[in-house]
């Protein structure tokens, strides 16, 4: 039934294209340069971290480049098929471990969010950290970080992911322990790790379930051995894998990526490994190293497609994990008064936002919001650590040492409003083009119930981002930012060498810090016109470099691009190109990309998201308003002093001042109660649990030290030696000295065994 | 497999290189210290230059048979002959006992334990060397037994005259211990002899007429041979004495004894038991995995408990070797193939573990954890190092330990025909469990020791500075010296290159295991 | 031919009691001497057996020379002439089964073994010069030894007896 | 002459000397039994010589007779020593070697 397809162009290819795989052998170069020779270096070694972070972003800039010109190049509905290189690593047991890169329309975009962001970081460390104990340290593991972060994004096989995603997993580790005298941070960095590690351990089972279920049909069929990606997405979308295998694979996949992206149960690490320093947190805990959870969802997103039956079912596991953390992870952010652990939250709710997507099949906006939300949730990290910087002394708590900074810092200010605009998706910005995108597409393919859920937590996002910018920058100026200075120090006095040149009154921040904010604040502005589906098609464009096409490709040459057969597509309406993929599986040839439906953009559905978004900034503004400068005295403490006495006058006070009740019906019954106990939740029973298994782990070894191995095991051994002793004590007197009694005795012996020689023999 | 008999001389100067080395420094007088090191010094660097023109006489396209084999006649009344030869499984093994002898000879040159007497303490060391490097070329039995008691001797006196507190005990025990295990599998060895027809003690006869023996006999013959490699691996139940053993050893002790004695067991498996025996092995298969898991949760809950640093290492490498003996125990070559890099990545690890504690016991005269801490901040290099052990040993990818563990796992998916499938898949999920206590306890211990400031009583000689901004501002601790760093860095590369590039193990590893299981293939 | 058989009769009747006497008397003295007949009869018995050499050997170096020591031994042991009790040790009474258990398995196994065979009577007497062609031909390194033997023995004697 | 008698004579001297090994107390009485037991075995050997016909028996008689003679002077030699030192011969209390 294949119509004469069109000619197929041959798809153009490039020098960087070819040589992606520079991309991160260049950082892990100079990693070894920095630690070898960094400290003998002129800028102690940043130099050469910036340099190689350009040069990556160089190269992923032509690789994006030539990737378009590739996608430019296919005739319609034509495979795009990724340039893949190979080289054999190592070969054990007839199993060949290959490694190389494979460069497709996701790996591009993640590797250019990444190289910019690395890029922008490493440059506003320079300032940031200028005097700090361990600065070429810093720089050498920032290196490494980038380092296995792209190697993970081009990685074509599932060992090389795991490589990076390891490597990442170690570097946050000393990244966020990097001033690791004060025992929190350390402590902090340790729990990372362990939460990341048990995810790590979902990583590796499902990794061996899937080579040795894949393997014989991606050798027979491809060619490819059972980790390469390309290999396992055919093999998911094959209709080969038994349903359990790959369920359970999907689930194992999916706990390493809730481990790594911080969701629901395992993201009790995000919030502390603010500890680190602030370029760590707008790098690792923001943009790169989180969203690598949701890069593992998107890569493999066919086992998940088929394992978890995304199309088919209201709601599935990733979707129901997408939505709990949104809704907690938003309710959390009201209550904090430090402004990273604010960011902290929202990142983590906007990590819900993309696994929702993901989960409910909106692959692309999830993917779009990876890249905008690199931009914004970057600038805010960046503000946020540009106003400790040059501000409130290095203190970070809104309430004490913030307040009244809009005259102060301009342009932190007005970086600080766009990304926070973007972030709650308000039209113009990014934000707007890739948050209403996913909830929309959640509608729109059947999870209604999360597309609500979205829609509440587009609304608490707004609510507690208002809250945070007006404790930061409106109202009186309280502490630091008010001139006084602290004399307690708070975690990071470590490096207060720097500090005597600034005067203790707040002010704009140097070029190094302001520059970088306000390229980040113009890309998130604009990132959002990329893909501006509300302009029409033509205005889609990262859906056309980025979306994996789902068309059949009939034969395949091993390792080589496949070409494809661009079957005639039935033409569903506009906008959409039915092909068997996902819904079935063809009968010949094989599918890489599952088919997925896109939302029809209506103004009507993205007018009542904005409407939720500014009625919660409206309500949340004059809540603070009212709370925090005119100190409302009703307001201030009504949650503290609430009894029962009292509740008869407030029933009566009720009737006048029903608008403020509520106002606090609507917002402090939603902020109050829910995030003081999803806070409590979060501290006494999740942690409350780590910390009961910790212990409880210790006891039992220490139970099994004593009982089993001291005396069950050791005790068998030292009975036998004792055992011995004895009987050797009680032969002892036959040893007795007398001449005669030995005589007696060898005789005696000698005549019983003659005695019985005689009796055998006759 | 056919044999090379060229060079034949090459592993017997190579065996028994030490033992001259042995009686030139009976000759020098005890006082002349700085000649006994340089005699001692000499020998190794010398046995290691043969070992390293071994491997690059070894062709490796054919790295499945025996090679440099040398067979001639040592006691004919017992049909035991003097047979050596070496493959790729014993290859690996025997340069890695040359370079270990090199470095703790390094190591030593400045840090002779307590009692001093270096000559006793370096003649002892290279009598040791032999016994390791003989064991790993013996193709009979008999050859085999004594280099494996061999080894026993030196280190008994090691830990008994330059160990710990009560050195005694530990020693005996260590001593008594493997003779129990030894001299069951001697009776193995023998009934293994009687069974095939008392012709010879040769292995690769051995293997040929090995599994006419009855299924049953196989099995008791088995048991004999599993007990005396058991306790020297050790598996679980058999490994009281290795805690002991290493807190009491002297540092250049435990290093050997970790980075090589307790490859003799798993050797024993992979070049004795199971070729030759391939039905018991198959019976044996599912309980040896069995035992091997539990090693690694019952050595995991072992570290979690402990207070002393060294016997947290000692715990850590019962359940590494737990590991090595899953990989083992899957009866498959990818199995056997990780169950031997585990065993080399594991020596190169463990060592330099060994190495640190002995240097950190040196400075800080003692092992208990909760004095220790701050380490980063005295001894900066001494820190990092320990950090990047510890996280190769947790088997970090991209450096050696990942290579041991990952693939063992991943054989007990699917372990060799005939083998209960979903048990091995249990023991799969428990050793992937194992990598989490693994990483649990290896960062308690590195955050313990290395971060946080260093405790009172250490820290007299820190706060001396006035901005701690430089690092060490203080004599009292010296970082990383001279000796140290020649002795370490080898290590360190091997275990970073090994990591990286696992393909130069893995080439000489694999087609041998090929040979060795051909009679599973059947 | 019956003189031989009552002669031995009677020799070996003397030679019980007389070693019966031995173990038995409570004299040290009396034992020695009783130690001499039994001694004389043994040399007796050779000469019945025709090895005239061995008799007349053992009557010159056992009975002359050894008894001779022991006398001497007594003597300078200063054991009191005469009766001197308590030469049995305690538990002697165990000797008597030991000895007759003995006797009892040796008789079994001697008259299994030889019943009533006959001894050769066609009085080959053994000339000494057999004898000592035995001895310093086959048996010569034995004589060697033997000789350092008593060699030692002799010195042995001399410097465990010094006085100073 | 029947070969029985002289061994059965051999054995009756064998067994009392062993009585009086095991009965005595004194050292010197101890010796003097030995040399009964000796006497006893060289009467089998004469016997056994004549029995068949070779001189060996007799070549070992003498042996054995040379070697009783050492015995006895290296004996009384101990005893004498022994006594000089503890002023007693009496097996009982010479239990110094005791395990």
């Amino acid at each position: 039934m294949i119509a004469a397809s069109e000619a197929l162009n041959q798809l153009s290819s490039g020098w960087f294209l070819d040589h992606a795989y520079l991309i991160p052998i260049v950082p892990a170069v100079c990693f070894f340069i920095i630690i070898l020779f960094g400290k003998r270096l002129p800028m102690k070694g940043s130099e050469v971290g910036v340099l190689s972070m350009v040069a990556s972003l160089v190269l992923a800039g032509g690789t994006a480049m030539q990737w378009i010109d590739r996608v430019n190049s296919a005739s319609e509905g034509q495979f795009i098929s990724p340039v893949v290189h190979t080289w054999n690593w190592w070969q054990i047991g007839g199993m060949k471990f290959t490694i190389g890169q494979s460069i497709d329309g996701l790996a591009v975009i993640v590797l250019v969010v990444v190289a910019f962001i690395s890029t922008l970081v490493q440059i506003y460390s320079l300032e940031y950290l200028r005097g700090d104990r361990r600065y070429t340290h810093f720089f050498a593991a920032l290196t490494l970080f980038s380092a296995g972060m792209l190697a993970m994004v081009i990685a074509e096989d599932t060992i090389l992911l795991l490589l990076g995603w390891e490597i990442m997993g170690l570097c946050s580790f000393m990244l966020i322990g990097h001033w690791w005298e004060d025992g929190a941070n350390s402590r902090a960095a340790l729990k990372a790790f362990f939460t990341v590690r048990t995810g790590d351990m979902g990583l590796l089972v499902g990794i061996s379930m899937l080579y040795f279920a894949s393997n014989d049909w991606t050798t027979e069929n491809l060619g490819v051995s059972g980790f390469s990606i390309r290999g396992i997405s055919a093999w998911a979308l094959s209709g080969e894998p038994n349903s359990t295998v790959i369920l359970v694979v999907s689930i194992a996949l999916f706990i390493a990526a809730i481990g790594k992206s911080g969701q629901f149960p395992l993201h009790t690490w995000l919030p502390d490994a603010m500890a680190g320093p602030t370029p760590v947190s707008s790098l690792l805990h923001s943009s790169t190293m989180v969203v690598a959870g949701v890069f593992l969802v998107s890569r493999l997103y066919p086992v998940f497609f088929t394992g978890f039956d995304i199309l088919g079912t209201g709601g599935n596991f990733i979707t129901i994990i997408g939505g709990i953390t949104i809704v907690i992870a938003a309710a959390l952010a009201f209550v904090q008064n430090d402004i990273k652990k604010v960011l902290a939250y929202s990142t983590v709710s906007q990590l819900g936002y993309m696994m929702l997507g993901l989960g409910a099949g909106a692959w692309l906006p999830a993917v779009f919001h990876i890249f905008t939300h690199a931009f914004f949730k970057a600038c805010l990290f960046l503000g946020a650590g540009s106003i400790s910087h040059s501000a409130s002394h290095h203190s970070f708590d809104m309430k004490k040492d913030m307040g009244g900074l809009r005259k102060v810092m301009p342009i932190t200010f007005t970086t600080w409003i766009i990304s926070t605009l973007a972030l709650c998706g308000v039209f113009p910005f990014s934000g707007f083009f890739s948050k209403d995108e996913i909830i929309d597409n959640v509608g729109n393919n059947g999870y209604n119930t999360f597309m609500i859920i979205g829609l509440i937590g587009a609304f608490m996002t707004a609510a507690y981002m208002t809250r945070a910018t007006y404790l930061t920058f409106f109202g009186t100026a309280r502490g630091a930012s008010a001139g006084e200075h602290h004399d307690e120090h708070d975690a990071h006095d470590a490096h207060d060498s720097h500090d005597s040149h600034a005067a203790a009154s707040p002010h704009e921040s140097g070029l190094l810090i302001t520059v970088p904010l306000m390229i980040l604040a113009v890309l998130a502005l604009s990132s959002g016109f990329l893909n501006a589906t509300p302009f029409g098609e033509k205005w889609e464009l990262i859906k056309k470099w980025v979306e994996p096409s789902s068309a059949v490709v009939m034969e395949t040459a091993p390792g080589g691009p496949g070409h494809s057969a661009a079957l005639s597509l039935p033409k569903a309406e506009e906008g959409h190109h039915e092909s068997p993929c996902g819904s079935e599986t063809p009968e010949e040839g094989v599918c890489y990309a599952p088919q997925l439906q896109h939302a029809k953009f209506k103004w009507s559905k993205a007018a009542i998201s904005l409407g939720i978004v500014f009625f919660g900034m409206l309500s949340s503004w004059f809540v603070c308003v009212a709370l925090y400068t005119k100190k409302d005295k009703r307001l201030v403490g009504l949650t503290q002093r609430n009894g029962a006495l009292r509740a008869g006058y407030k029933l009566l006070d009720n009737k006048y001042y029903l608008d403020t009740l509520y106002e606090n019906v609507i917002v402090k019954a939603i902020a109050g109660p829910i995030a003081a106990g999803a806070y409590w939740f979060n501290n006494n029973i999740l942690d409350g649990i780590l910390h009961l298994v910790a212990r409880v782990s210790r006891t039992v070894s220490g139970w099994v030290y004593r009982n089993i191995d001291q005396r069950v095991v050791d005790g068998t051994v030292n009975n036998s030696g004792r055992a011995t002793r004895g009987v050797g004590g009680i032969l002892q007197p036959v040893q007795s000295g007398k001449v005669s009694q030995y005589g007696a005795l060898l005789f005696s012996a000698a005549a019983v065994a003659a005695l019985v020689l005689v009796i055998i023999n006759s | 497999m056919e044999m090379l008999r060229d060079e034949n001389w090459v592993l017997s100067v190579g065996t028994f290189l030490p033992m001259v080395g042995v009686l030139l420094l009976l000759i020098v007088p005890k006082a002349n210290d700085q000649l006994i090191k340089m005699v001692a010094l000499f020998t190794s660097i010398a046995t290691l230059a043969v070992g390293v023109f071994t491997l690059f006489k070894f062709n490796f396209d054919q790295a499945g048979s025996m090679q440099f084999v040398a067979e001639n006649k040592w006691i004919p009344l017992i049909k035991s002959s003097y047979f050596i030869g070496v493959d790729g499984i014993s290859l690996p093994m025997y340069v890695l006992s040359m370079v270990i002898t090199l470095l703790v000879v390094i190591y030593s040159l400045n840090h002779i334990p307590s009692p001093g007497n270096p000559k006793a303490f370096f003649i002892l060391m290279l009598v040791l060397q032999t016994g390791m490097a003989g064991t790993f070329i013996a193709q009979d039995l008999i050859l085999f037994f004594v280099f494996f008691e061999l080894v026993l001797l030196p280190m008994y006196f090691m830990i008994g005259v330059w160990g710990g507190e009560n050195r005694q005990y530990a020693s005996l025990k260590f001593f008594l211990y493997t003779m129990f295990g030894s001299a069951l599998m001697l009776v193995a060895f023998l009934a293994l002899f009687f069974k095939t027809g008392a012709e010879s003690f040769a292995i690769p006869y051995l293997v040929e007429n090995g599994g006419a023996i009855a299924r049953n006999v196989q099995i008791w013959i088995f048991a004999g041979m599993f007990i005396g490699f058991a306790v020297k691996v050790p598996m679980f139940p058999f490994h009281t004495w290795l805690p002991d053993a290493h807190t009491q050893a002297p540092t250049q002790g435990s290093v050997i004894l970790a980075a090589i004695l307790l490859k003799l067991g798993t050797y024993g498996f992979i070049r004795i038991a199971i070729p030759i025996l391939p039905e018991a092995a198959k019976a044996w298969a599912p309980y040896i995995g069995g035992l091997a898991v539990i090693g690694i949760i019952y050595g995991a809950l072992g570290c979690l408990a402990q207070t002393d640093m060294k016997r947290l290492i000692a715990f850590s490498s019962v359940a590494h070797m737990g590991y090595v003996m899953l990989g083992v125990s899957t009866l498959t070559d990818f199995g056997m193939s990780a169950a031997m890099f585990g065993m080399v990545a594991h020596g190169l690890i463990t060592g330099m573990l060994f190495f640190l504690a002995g240097s950190i016991k040196e400075r800080y005269h003692t092992l208990e954890i909760s004095r220790l801490g701050g380490l980063l901040t005295q001894m900066p290099r001494m820190g990092w190092i320990l950090g990047m052990a510890s996280m190769a040993s947790l088997g970090l990818p991209g450096l050696a330990g990942f290579w041991g563990e990952f693939p063992a796992i991943l054989s007990a998916y699917n372990p060799a025909d005939g083998l209960n499938v979903t048990v091995f898949r249990v023991y799969m999920v428990i050793a992937a469990l194992g990598t989490v206590l693994a990483a649990a306890y290896l960062l308690w211990l590195f955050q313990r020791v290395a971060f946080g400031e260093p405790k009172a009583e250490f820290a007299g000689g820190a706060h001396g500075a006035d901005d701690h901004g430089s690092g060490h501002g203080h004599s009292q601790f010296e970082d990383v010296n001279k000796f140290e760093w020649i002795a370490w860095t080898p290590l360190l590369i091997a275990i970073v290159v090994f990591g990286v590039v696992p393909n130069l193990l893995f080439s000489m590893i694999d087609p041998a295991v090929h040979g060795i299981l051909a009679g599973f293939k059947g | 031919m019956i003189a031989q058989n009552i002669g031995f009769a009677i020799i070996a009747a003397v030679m019980i009691i007389a070693a019966v006497r031995v173990v038995t008397t409570s004299n040290v003295v009396h034992a020695a001497l009783w130690l001499v007949v039994v001694l004389s009869g043994v040399a007796a018995q050779y000469i019945l057996l025709a090895a005239e050499f061995v008799a007349v050997t053992q009557v010159l170096v056992y009975i002359g020379a050894v008894m001779v020591l022991f006398l001497f031994g007594t003597m300078l042991t200063r054991s009191r002439i005469g009766r001197d009790s308590g030469l049995n040790n305690t538990y002697w009474k165990l000797g008597i089964p030991v000895a007759l258990v003995l006797f009892a398995a040796m008789a079994v196994a001697l008259v299994n073994s030889f019943g009533d065979e006959r001894m050769p009577t066609d009085d080959n007497i053994v000339s000494t010069q057999q004898v000592s062609d035995q001895i310093f031909g086959p048996y010569l390194l034995p004589f060697w030894a033997l000789s350092f033997v008593l060699l030692a023995a002799v010195i042995g004697a001399i410097v465990l007896a010094r006085k100073d | 002459m029947l070969v029985n008698q002289f061994l059965l004579l051999a054995a009756v001297l064998f067994c009392i000397g062993v009585y009086g090994v095991i009965a005595r107390k004194n050292a010197v009485l101890v010796l003097m039994s030995i040399e009964l037991i000796l006497n006893a075995v060289n009467l089998n050997f004469i016997a056994f010589a004549l029995r068949n016909g070779s001189t060996d028996g007799h070549t070992f008689a003498l042996y054995v007779i040379a070697i009783a003679a050492a015995e006895v002077g290296v004996g009384l030699g101990l005893v004498l020593l022994v006594y000089r030192n503890r002023k007693t011969i009496s097996l009982d209390d010479l239990s110094e070697m005791k395990g």
